[in-house]
């Protein structure tokens, strides 16, 4: 397990060094987007650039760069952003991360209480009207954009039906849980719907799909012929298995969303999260702010890869051997 | 079934798009049309609509006239037949969508095949560029290569792609989710190549390209077939969201994605600008997720595609 | 865009003389101003909020060159001398601040000598000394000011400054007096807008002991009514009352009525206006998103308060690349584009006026006038196609591509498409590149770019026809290959800089004469080279909530926030 | 058929038992008329090559062929109870409880994320009052029982922890669990190697020796049932050829293809030089004759070969085929150059 | 047993290299370990062992589709192993390979016209027609109708699929054929068809079969002579007569008697001799002789020192120390 864990770290710190090096030609290599002429200010004189280009170090050598941007992100953590100058990128990051931990937190309740019984019922009632049925919902939830439906739905809260049926929804934004828990619910409850429709229709389907391969399997009959009721089957044993698919699932999605996937909702719903901060960050092409926005989310992505692995070999008895 | 009837609806609606715009309600739907007056119940009315109510700030779109001729959906703020836009968009968005579908396959095939049956540092420089672009978040990859490519355009060698091309964002779309389908299909190759069937033709002396095209390519195929109708919904639906964000279909070409965008500008005087392409969408990438499932059914129960934008 | 975050740009003006020096030295020290004579303290109290959708950088008011802040800095920070809080064209003038009076200007204009008050203590309960001055300028170049290489080198010592920002020290730039209480400026030559330049956020004078680079996020004392207790470029600015304020001159920094001013980021700008709808919010920073106008202006009328603005909008064509290189071509479109119809993509014509002059109306020079017009007339009575169509067969560029960039925002967007559509029917193949707002701008100047024709705008610092005329369109202002050449269209012209120059020389001696010389080359650049196509002048909408009162308008820094009611 | 001789004190008691399935393609008669006991005890041992239907006609019988387009008729009586067509409930408390099963593939049969002495407490707990620890305590006590070493600490280890060979004893623990009359073995030993084989059939036998149940083994190998089976059903297309006891089917096959089937196994303990071959291949389950199954594949077809042969025989021993005591024994003696053996 | 020698293997090993579970550890399991044997001209040898003794490993390491990792291989003289795939050629051409699991080794996307042909039109031998006339006369060799040559494999049966399989291995008139569990898919009644079938193909094609399966009796009724495979290696090694009369290894001792009989004859039952315990993993293997955790009859010796493979009799070598029936 240890040298497991180590090498996983050691895969992990490499890919994330070959996204940053990644990130760092493609944001350096784009013409028009000069960082000292930014920093210096509209119509800045060119010794003013000049001067500005010297002291943000943007006139040294490309590897020489990108090691000092690593050398304040990571080692000296004080990294500024080029379009909010003395704005350090770590503290950005520190402030958006709880609005996206809110929004995914809450989405991620409900897509899996929705999910899991989405796919249980539609799988336990193969071949009656029901399953088709869910799985069509289903398939709906799957295509809608997520942000198109964040719009439709700001334009019934927010605009067509503000002023009857959802008088109460706050106008959009995100209040911390620690200054109003109502409020902080309140305003995140539809795009905590909004988020997660896209994924209890996926989750619904794969369940629905791993149960129904499980029931097939031959410990299911083994099950059976043990004299098992119906509901034990399902439950206890197909679900228990399907489990493991879908634990697995949540992880990765779980992962990304935290690192900011859910981009498009909080673009639409106005929350202050990392997916918007990283959007803004490529809006303006603010290299130091979009480094760290993605080291974060590939950060995440990785670590929920390993979360994942552990997961699985806690869940499926036959990884944790092997 | 019926999802097939759906698809193949909207791609003729789609493809008729110009005899509808031409013939049917003689607009253009990429010309700015500020100034025009249309025939509305006997009387002539502007497209854009000054406020003469109250200080009279703002300007106003025509709305839905439900008149299948003319402005069945109203107009855009640039006075342009949002119906004609509808279908011209899902002609970009159905191109889009299916091409780089196609396109990331293909490359993903290759990848996946070469990096499958040599192995050693062919794969091992494959699979290594897979876990990167597989780690890299995808809805930044494709952000990021989208806001630097409409900036300087794709320039490789004697290739110059300009920024407002519909390439662009085809190939965006196709290279950012190769992973997802190479991966996969390395695998399948892995096992493939263990196959007896391929020993057999190893112990007769063949060659690698005799393998791969006859052996390996045909059994790999129905995996692929399985992908694509998949592909092509959810690459509609990452084309929609970037162009969404300004950053897929440039204007003034149309992209369901690009009339969604326009639209939110309207979405409280006029939502259906908004709200009909959003239909547009939900119904083509559903019916081809009915497809794929269908597909999948009938050629290869286990396969399944994932991510999410 | 989802932003519909629309950029308000701030001219620079160079080494221009546009205000004579007896025009500044006319008004009296203290002379009454305006609505800040009689403070009205049963309106006192109570907290603004104020929303827009983002921040705009850093805080430093000697670094940030943004209208957003810019405005919130009326009210925090003062310079030796400052533009007059009053409503309307009178906050076109300069009025002594932190000094006693209006500067004794010497030695043929090149030195000034300023007096400081006695008793005005920073935020920080520091007392405001000549040392503070001293550095206060030379922190202007430590920080690398956007304009220290163009403005304040024009002190002695300045260009040294400019090139090594670390040992700055102005020496024989900046003479003060601690016994006298007095500061000295001198300058390498006599310059008529140095007190414009000293007046403008930039100027602020601070505390000796602020960082000498730039502080980012962290508020730094100042002298004006409010104080920043805190600011977070995601979340939002508060002010409070600076309790270490007193009113020494109504004029230039008047008492505040709000007790704590907010502005809060990160909503989108539609829930904004819903909010300011509601009352949750008091006025909107973002401009208001075009569907909400009708509704607005029906519903809440009397919220809503609209001013001209000096501004332009206008499509600078690249004089040095085909097609725009041929003159036939550029007067073309000039031709070709409807105003009005731009207009409309804007908001309607009451939200903005057709224009056809570099000069936007109400400018020193400012002469109505429109060489490309159907039928004739100075003013503006719509385009001409026919003759587009016939220049554009005349220039032989007939058939070329054209790419227009533009800031991929809904209304840059929509003008930009409409431009593209006026292209296509005059001949050229068009095509729109639409970019995001924080890289067009400088995407924009690069020749490396090879960008043909954009769309850009241009909103006035103070008010000096150099700012317009000069910076936009003069040889000095054309870096090739830089992300700094605000002259877009690479226009330069040898006999009209000349003009130019001897417009500025003018300006010392007989401002009436400089400003008709101005309004000549205005006049001659567009009619001989029309190297741009002006759009329109757009006007200030503002949304404020149901409970504002007191609202007044600057010509300057537009709404004065500490001066709005909100009990 | 004998006349129900033995229905009294059989276990199990089938009687015309038919499985069909609606498919695309048409009626797939699976199990055609299948009739057979199994006395009190008893090792039966059911033999057949793949798609003969053997195991759906066990698997039939306990309702767990779960499809909705099956359909089965006829009678099948547990202990003199009728249990076809009972509902969900009774059914469950028949398997497991009543009847124990043990499955060909030991590697899939036990559920991967539970350790296997949960799996044996949970089917104790499912048809008896034990507590958990009572349970638990049998589990393991079975677990040894089977020949398993350590059975207290195996018992915590997951299925995947265990050899093939194991694994079947674990899921031969689970069947006895609840004492059940009669164990169903679907091919047990198919997926193990012939070592391990020995161990399995060596293991059930002790068991029924000491548990009393009746057994009934379903194999496609001849060689098991010989040592196994007591009485023989061989089957062929979803129909039964050929019922006698062991010795009697094997030493003096009746039925044609009883004597391809056995004449067509390699031996090692005499090389014969060719093997009997039954020509053709396997009637499709979609279409078996309305006569004879076999005849298409039959070397003595005759014309009579187009209706149905009855279970016809002297006494325990009988087969369905219309070929005469005479004719049969003239072909036995005139076969033995191919190698049939007497 | 005076043929020509075909295939001579000497001391061939096979290991396979898996990531340890500790850092840098690396799993060896030894498939094949050792093993030397003789192939003659016109016989067939037979090799038997359960699942996991490295039968299947060691056919491949034979013909060459897995590299062997010591050892050398030399089929009519010449060292196949160290040759490159070009060089290895001709020699593919002469020794065929039939497979297992006749679901697997045809490939599902072919006709099974252009599967029999394949092995020609690779090695470029006659023109379209001749190739086409001569898969036709394969089909017609291995009892298949010609006339399905376009179909897929499934529309085959299991005992067609493998005619089809064994047509294509014929198809290059190779020498050797080295069949791997050619039967052990098939039901009893399709195994004898195609064990006969190949009876007939050796006898009228003058084949050399290597053969190698579980199943005891199908490995007695093919063989002229049988090799045991233990774990890796081969224990015992003789005529077929021999082996299965008196075996002289304790392993095979044992896995003879275990096989169910038909008792259709009055002659006493064999005593069966129960082996407990299981195949222990190749990548652990025992010290001393590798059966001797599971066998009867193992001391001390062969506990701690490895029997050498030796000829006890002339044709005959077993690897034990306590070889049994030995008057």
């Amino acid at each position: 397990m240890v040298s497991f864990i180590i090498r996983r770290l050691i895969s992990a710190v490499l890919v994330l060094f070959a996204i940053s090096v990644m990130v760092f030609l493609i944001f350096f290599a784009t013409p028009g987007v000069d960082p000292a002429a930014r920093i210096a200010g509209r119509s800045a004189s060119p010794a003013v650039v000049a001067a500005v280009r010297a002291s943000f170090g943007l006139n040294r050598p490309l590897p020489i760069r990108y090691l000092l941007m690593m050398e304040h992100l990571f080692i000296k953590r004080d990294l500024t952003s080029y379009v909010n100058p003395n704005t350090p990128v770590i503290p950005q990051i520190l402030r958006a991360a709880p609005v996206t931990l809110s929004l995914v937190l809450g989405a991620a309740l409900i897509w899996l209480l929705i999910g899991v019984l989405g796919g249980v019922v539609a799988a336990a009632n193969r071949g009656k009207f029901i399953d088709p049925l869910i799985m069509f919902v289903g398939i709906a939830a799957v295509s809608v954009p997520a942000y198109w439906l964040g719009e439709v739905v700001n334009y019934f809260t927010q605009s067509r039906f503000h002023s009857s049926v959802f008088s109460w929804v706050p106008s959009s934004g995100y209040v911390s849980i620690t200054t109003s828990p109502v409020q902080w619910a309140l305003h995140l409850v539809f795009p905590w719907l909004t988020l997660a429709a896209l994924y209890a229709g996926i989750y619904a389907r794969v369940l629905r799909a791993e149960l129904v391969n499980a029931l097939n399997e031959d410990y299911v009959r083994t099950a059976r012929a043990k004299g098992l009721s119906e509901r034990r089957i399902l439950v206890r044993h197909a679900l228990r298995c399907s489990l493991v698919a879908l634990v697995s699932l949540f992880g990765l999605d779980f992962g990304a969303l935290i690192g900011g996937a859910a981009l498009l909702t909080e673009v639409v719903m106005g929350l202050p999260g990392i997916g918007q901060l990283t959007y803004n960050a490529l809006q303006s092409l603010d290299l130091p702010v979009i480094m760290g926005c993605v080291m974060y989310a590939a950060f995440f992505v990785v670590f929920a890869n390993a979360v994942v692995d552990v997961l699985y070999a806690l869940l499926d008895p036959r990884v944790r051997v092997a | 079934m019926a999802a097939l009837g759906v698809v193949l609806f909207v791609v003729t609606a789609c493809l008729l798009a110009p005899v509808y715009a031409h013939d049917l309600a003689h607009v253009d739907a990429f010309t700015s049309n500020l100034n025009g007056t249309i025939r509305l119940n006997g009387r002539t009315v502007s497209v854009l609509q000054a406020n003469t109510q109250g200080l009279g700030f703002g300007v106003t779109p025509i709305g839905p006239t439900w008149h299948f001729t003319n402005y069945f959906l109203g107009a855009d703020n640039q006075g342009r037949d949002v119906f004609a836009r509808l279908l011209y968009g899902g002609r970009a968005t159905l191109l889009i969508g299916s091409t780089s579908a196609i396109i990331c396959c293909l490359v993903a095939t290759v990848l996946g095949l070469a990096a499958g049956y040599f192995g050693g540092v062919i794969d091992w420089v494959v699979s290594r560029v897979f876990d990167i672009v597989w780690a890299f978040p995808i809805y930044l990859l494709a952000i990021s290569l989208s806001v630097i490519l409409l900036t300087s355009g794709l320039n490789i060698g004697p290739l110059h792609i300009g920024a407002g091309s519909l390439l662009l964002p085809i190939l965006i779309i196709a290279m950012v989710f190769v992973p997802y389908v190479g991966r996969p299909l390395r695998g399948i190759v892995l096992s493939l190549k263990e196959r007896e069937f391929v020993q057999a033709a190893i112990g007769s002396g063949a060659s690698d390209w005799h393998i791969i095209t006859k052996e390996i390519l045909p059994n790999v195929a129905p995996t692929i077939i399985v992908f694509l109708p998949l592909m092509v919904a959810f690459n509609m639906l990452t084309e929609s969201a970037l162009s969404f964000l300004s950053i897929g279909v440039q204007p003034p070409n149309a992209s369901w994605g690009t009339i969604i965008n326009d639209g939110l500008g309207l979405l409280y005087t006029r939502p259906w600008v908004a709200i009909a392409p959003g239909i547009g969408i939900v119904l083509t990438a559903g019916a081809l997720n009915v497809l794929g499932d269908g597909v999948r059914d009938a050629f290869d129960p286990k396969a399944r595609l994932r991510g999410s934008i | 865009m989802l932003r519909n975050q629309l950029t308000r740009r701030i001219g620079v003006p160079l080494a221009a003389l546009a205000m004579s020096i007896l025009g500044v030295v006319a008004v009296a020290p203290g002379s009454p101003a305006g609505a800040s004579t009689s403070y009205q303290s049963a309106h006192a109290g109570g907290t603004l909020k104020l929303l827009a959708t983002q921040g705009s950088g850093t805080l430093d008011p000697q670094v940030n060159y943004t209208l957003q802040y810019w405005q919130l800095y009326q009210a925090t920070y003062d310079g030796l001398v400052s533009f007059q809080k009053v409503s309307d064209a009178a906050s076109f003038q300069v009025v002594p601040d932190l000094a006693v009076a209006m500067p004794k200007v010497t030695n043929g204009g090149k030195t000034y000598t300023f007096v400081l008050r006695k008793g005005i203590k920073f935020s920080n309960g520091a007392p405001v000394t000549v040392n503070d001055v001293r550095s206060s300028l030379q922190r202007i170049f430590k920080v690398s000011n956007p304009n220290s290489g163009s403005w304040y080198n024009v002190i002695v010592g300045g260009p040294a400054c400019v090139t090594t920002p670390a040992t700055c020290t102005l020496n024989g730039g900046v003479v003060v007096n601690a016994a006298t209480n007095t500061v000295t400026i001198n300058l390498i030559t006599p310059d008529a807008e140095f007190l414009d330049q000293l007046a403008v956020p930039f100027g602020s004078i601070l505390p000796s002991t602020a960082p000498t680079k730039d502080a980012g996020s962290v508020p730094i004392p100042g002298t004006g009514a409010y104080k920043f207790k805190s600011y977070n470029s995601s979340t939002g600015i508060v002010m409070v009352r600076n309790p270490y304020f007193k009113v020494w001159s109504a004029a230039a920094q008047p008492q505040g009525y709000p007790n704590e001013i907010d502005m809060n980021f990160g909503a989108t700008v539609e829930s904004e206006v819903t909010a300011v709808q509601n009352g949750q919010g008091d006025w909107v920073y973002d401009p208001l998103p075009s569907d909400r106008l009708q509704a607005l202006s029906t519903t809440y009328a009397k919220q809503l308060h609209v001013h001209s603005l000096t501004a332009n909008w206008y499509l600078p064509m690249n004089v040095n690349i085909a097609p725009f290189n041929n003159l036939k071509a550029r007067q073309a479109l000039n031709y070709a584009i409807d105003k009005n119809a731009a207009i409309k993509l804007f908001g309607g014509k009451l939200l903005a006026d057709p224009t056809c002059t570099i000069l936007p109306p109400g400018f020193p020079g400012h002469v109505p006038y429109c060489a490309y017009n159907k039928g004739s007339g100075s003013t503006y009575n719509g385009p001409d196609l026919a003759k587009a169509k016939a220049l554009v067969a005349a220039s032989g560029t007939k058939g070329d591509a054209v790419a227009i960039v533009v800031i991929n925002d809904s209304v840059n967007s929509a003008v930009g498409q409409y431009v593209q559509s006026v292209l296509n029917s005059i001949g050229y193949k068009a095509t729109v590149k639409p970019l995001s707002s924080n890289i067009q701008f400088t995407y924009i100047q690069n020749t490396k770019n090879k960008v043909q024709i954009s769309l850009s705008q241009w909103y006035q610092d103070y008010p000096a026809a150099s700012d317009f005329v000069k910076v936009l369109l003069s040889c000095s202002e054309f870096h090739p290959a830089s992300d700094n050449s605000i002259n877009m269209s690479g226009f330069c012209n040898k006999s009209l800089d000349a003009k130019m120059n001897t417009a500025e020389t003018l300006e010392l001696t007989n401002p009436t004469a400089a400003n008709a010389l101005w309004g000549q080359i205005d006049q001659q650049m567009m009619s001989k080279y029309a190297p741009w196509v002006p759009l329109f002048n757009p006007k200030q909408l503002d949304f404020v909530s149901k409970r504002v009162g007191n609202y007044q308008f600057s010509r300057q820094f537009y709404m004065y926030v500490d001066q709005l009611w909100v009990k | 058929m004998p006349d129900d001789p033995t229905s009294t004190e059989a276990v199990l008691s089938v009687r015309d038992l038919k499985v069909s399935f609606a498919t695309r393609q048409g009626e797939l008669r699976a199990v055609d008329g299948l009739s057979f006991d199994v006395g009190s005890k008893e090792v039966l041992g059911i033999v057949g090559e793949s798609g003969s239907g053997k195991s759906v006609a066990m698997y039939s019988m306990l309702g767990l062929v779960r499809d909705s387009n099956v359909t089965i008729s006829g009678s099948v009586k547990f202990e003199g109870r009728e249990i076809l067509g009972l509902g969900d409930k009774e059914m469950q408390s028949v398997r497991g409880g009543d009847v124990g099963m043990i499955f060909q593939d030991p590697m899939t049969a036990l559920t991967p994320v539970y350790t296997v002495g949960w799996q044996i407490v949970e089917q104790i707990r499912a048809h008896t009052d034990l507590t958990k620890a009572q349970a638990k305590a049998r589990a393991v006590e079975l677990l040894g029982e089977v020949g398993i070493p350590n059975p207290q600490r195996r018992a915590g280890q997951f299925p995947h922890e265990f050899s093939g060979g194991m694994r079947q004893r674990v899921v031969i623990a689970m069947a006895l669990s609840c004492n059940p009359r009669l164990l169903i073995a679907d091919e047990p030993t198919t997926a193990l190697d012939v070592t391990t084989q020995a161990q399995i059939l060596d293991l059930m036998e002790k068991l029924q020796q000491s548990y009393g149940s009746s057994i009934v083994i379903i194999t496609h190998d001849m060689g098991v049932i010989a040592e196994m089976a007591d009485r023989v059903v061989v089957m062929y297309a979803g129909r039964p050829a050929e019922i006698g006891p062991e010795l009697e089917v094997v030493r003096f096959p009746r039925h044609p293809y009883t004597w391809g089937l056995l004449g067509a196994v390699p031996r090692v303990d005499s090389k014969n030089t060719r093997l009997v071959t039954i020509p053709g291949v396997s009637v499709s389950p979609l279409d078996v004759p309305d006569g004879c199954a076999f005849a298409p594949r039959c070397e003595h077809r005759m014309a009579i070969c187009d209706e149905r042969p009855a279970l016809l025989g002297d006494g325990e021993h009988v087969d369905a085929c219309w070929l005469s005591d005479a004719q049969r024994v003239a072909i036995r003696s005139g076969s033995k150059t191919s190698g049939g053996r007497p | 047993m005076s043929g020509e020698v075909l295939l001579r293997a000497t001391d061939v090993v096979k290991t396979f290299t898996s990531r340890g579970k500790k850092l840098g550890a690396r799993n060896v399991a030894t498939a094949v370990n050792g093993v030397s044997l003789e192939v003659r001209r016109g016989e067939t040898l037979g090799i038997v062992g359960e699942s996991g003794c490295g039968k299947s490993t060691l056919a491949r390491c034979l013909v060459q589709l897995l590299p062997v990792t010591s050892g050398s291989v030399e089929f009519r003289g010449v060292e196949l192993t160290g040759l490159s795939r070009r060089q290895l050629r001709p020699h593919r051409r002469e020794m065929q390979l039939v497979f297992q699991d006749p679901y697997a080794s045809l490939n599902p996307r072919r006709t099974v016209g252009d599967i029999v042909a394949d092995p020609m039109r690779i090695n470029k031998i006659g023109s379209d027609q001749e190739i086409g006339d001569r898969v036709r006369d394969l089909f017609v060799t291995v009892g298949l109708d010609p006339a399905s040559i376009r179909r897929y494999p499934h529309e085959f049966s299991g005992g067609q699929r493998q005619r089809i399989g064994i047509a294509r291995s014929l198809s290059l008139n190779p020498s050797l054929v080295v069949a791997d569990e050619p039967v052990s898919a098939l039901d009893v009644s399709v195994q004898a068809q195609v064990l006969n079938l190949m009876a007939d193909l050796q006898e009228s094609l003058q084949l050399t079969y290597l053969f190698i399966a579980h199943d005891l009796g199908v490995v007695r009724h093919v063989s002229d002579r049988v090799g045991v495979m233990y774990l890796g290696e081969i224990v015992e090694l003789g005529d077929a007569e021999g082996i299965y009369g008196s075996p002289l290894h304790p392993y095979t001792e044992a896995l003879l008697s275990v096989v169910p009989e038909l008792n259709d004859t009055d002659a006493p039952r064999r005593e069966r001799i129960l082996i407990t315990g299981d195949v222990p993993d190749p990548s652990a293997r025992p010290d001393g002789c590798s059966f001797h955790p599971r066998c009867p009859v193992a001391t001390d010796e062969c506990r701690t020192l490895k029997p050498p493979l030796i000829e006890l009799r002339p044709g005959r070598f077993v690897a034990c120390h306590h070889p049994r029936n030995i008057d």
